[in-house]
């Protein structure tokens, strides 16, 4: 379980700016979003960073409930 | 501010002319400053009223400090170096991102401002909202967010 | 200030901050500032305190002007242009010269500059003396005028 | 006969800003301007221009009281 902070356009897609999501480690948490955001977030989701507590994850890092993770999708700043 | 560098996210108007006058130093006889302004138009999105950036926050100020630590890797020439970036609501013409570099000679400032506006927009965790007469979506042209590593490797 | 472009030779302070907010344009998303400052040391000249720029004054404008026409032909995206130079003494850290570019996007601003800077420092009839504790000289690494001709043909 | 003007380091050479010389063309006030100014003049000539009325000059190029030609070092604007 974690936290799982949306930006840009993942936050449109998904419909809410954080979700509290189950999985003990990046990658499942991450699978779960998919399930429960649905199609729009799932399409974007290849295109998207993933990052735990401000660093590039790996899918089998594991994770608590005081863990952020962050999905990121192309950036624009600038 | 006595720092090297200036490294800073706002929400209010860049404070560009001081800037300038704060990277200027006496070793140095350049000075480059590249200023993003808000476009009224995008790509074939026309009339662009607004944009409205919005960052992961407590990541983005680190993200450029790696950027600036690396900028001064290859140009150990520089004196002073600000990276400024906006967010919230600005209008058409308002200043996003700043970035400035003084150098003893030209070159050095115009390859370094320009590396580092490059990486700035693939490294830093950033997105615009493009706001026009009858509609708003996502900034066109985003690209996906890169590791400093990967860019830092390649080039110069 | 309606023109489009902006080009100068003055005795007072460069309006840098000035410059920069005249160069913006709604339709352009990048501005590019360069400017050159007054530098403690000159090769193996150190300490060097002032500097005394002097032009053929009449001719300096006219150069600069060739110049902006050439880099609007180079770069038809250019928003706004403004090349500035200052005469007289300057203490260190002082500004000489300011090149701004405005255009829709930041590639061509940046190249555009550095063109610039590089004919201007070629073509323009000015001439500067360094003026350090023990004594007085004119610029070292001083170039050989070119007719904008000579450079204009080479390079991108 | 034309007035010559020098800048930066020819004035220095020169020992004046500007002069009346004598000659009918370009070249032949140039030529003049070296055997009168000596020779530092004479050695930093062959890395200047010498423009005309504000133009780069011909060594044929006639000229008389109201013309003004300009020496011109090596620059060091910017």
């Amino acid at each position: 379980m974690a936290t799982v902070l949306f930006f840009g356009p993942a936050r449109d897609a998904a419909g809410a700016r954080s979700a509290i999501v189950e999985g003990t480690c990046v990658g499942e948490v991450v699978a779960a979003t998919v399930t429960r955001f649905g199609e729009q977030f799932a399409q974007l989701l290849p295109t998207c960073r993933v990052w735990l507590n401000g660093d590039p994850a790996t899918p089998d890092a594991p994770v608590g409930i005081e863990d952020e993770i962050a999905v990121l999708p192309p950036v624009s700043g600038g | 501010m006595d720092k090297a560098d200036w490294i800073e996210l706002t929400e209010g108007p860049l404070p560009v002319a001081e800037v300038l006058a704060w990277v200027v130093r006496p070793g140095c006889g350049a000075v480059d400053l590249f200023c993003g302004t808000v476009r009224d138009h995008s790509e074939d999105r026309r009339g662009v009223e607004m944009l409205e950036y919005e960052a992961y926050e407590p990541f983005v100020v680190p993200s450029m400090k790696e950027i600036a630590h690396e900028a001064r890797r290859r140009w150990p020439e520089i004196g002073r170096l600000a990276f400024l970036h906006r967010i919230g609501v600005l209008t058409v013409g308002e200043i996003a991102v700043a970035v400035a570099v003084s150098t003893p000679h030209r070159a050095e400032a115009l390859d370094a401002v320009r590396w580092s506006i490059d990486t700035l927009k693939t490294t830093v965790p950033i997105w615009k909202r493009e706001i026009w007469k009858d509609g708003a979506d996502w900034g066109l042209g985003a690209t996906e967010l890169s590791e400093l590593g990967d860019v830092g490797l390649s080039g110069t």
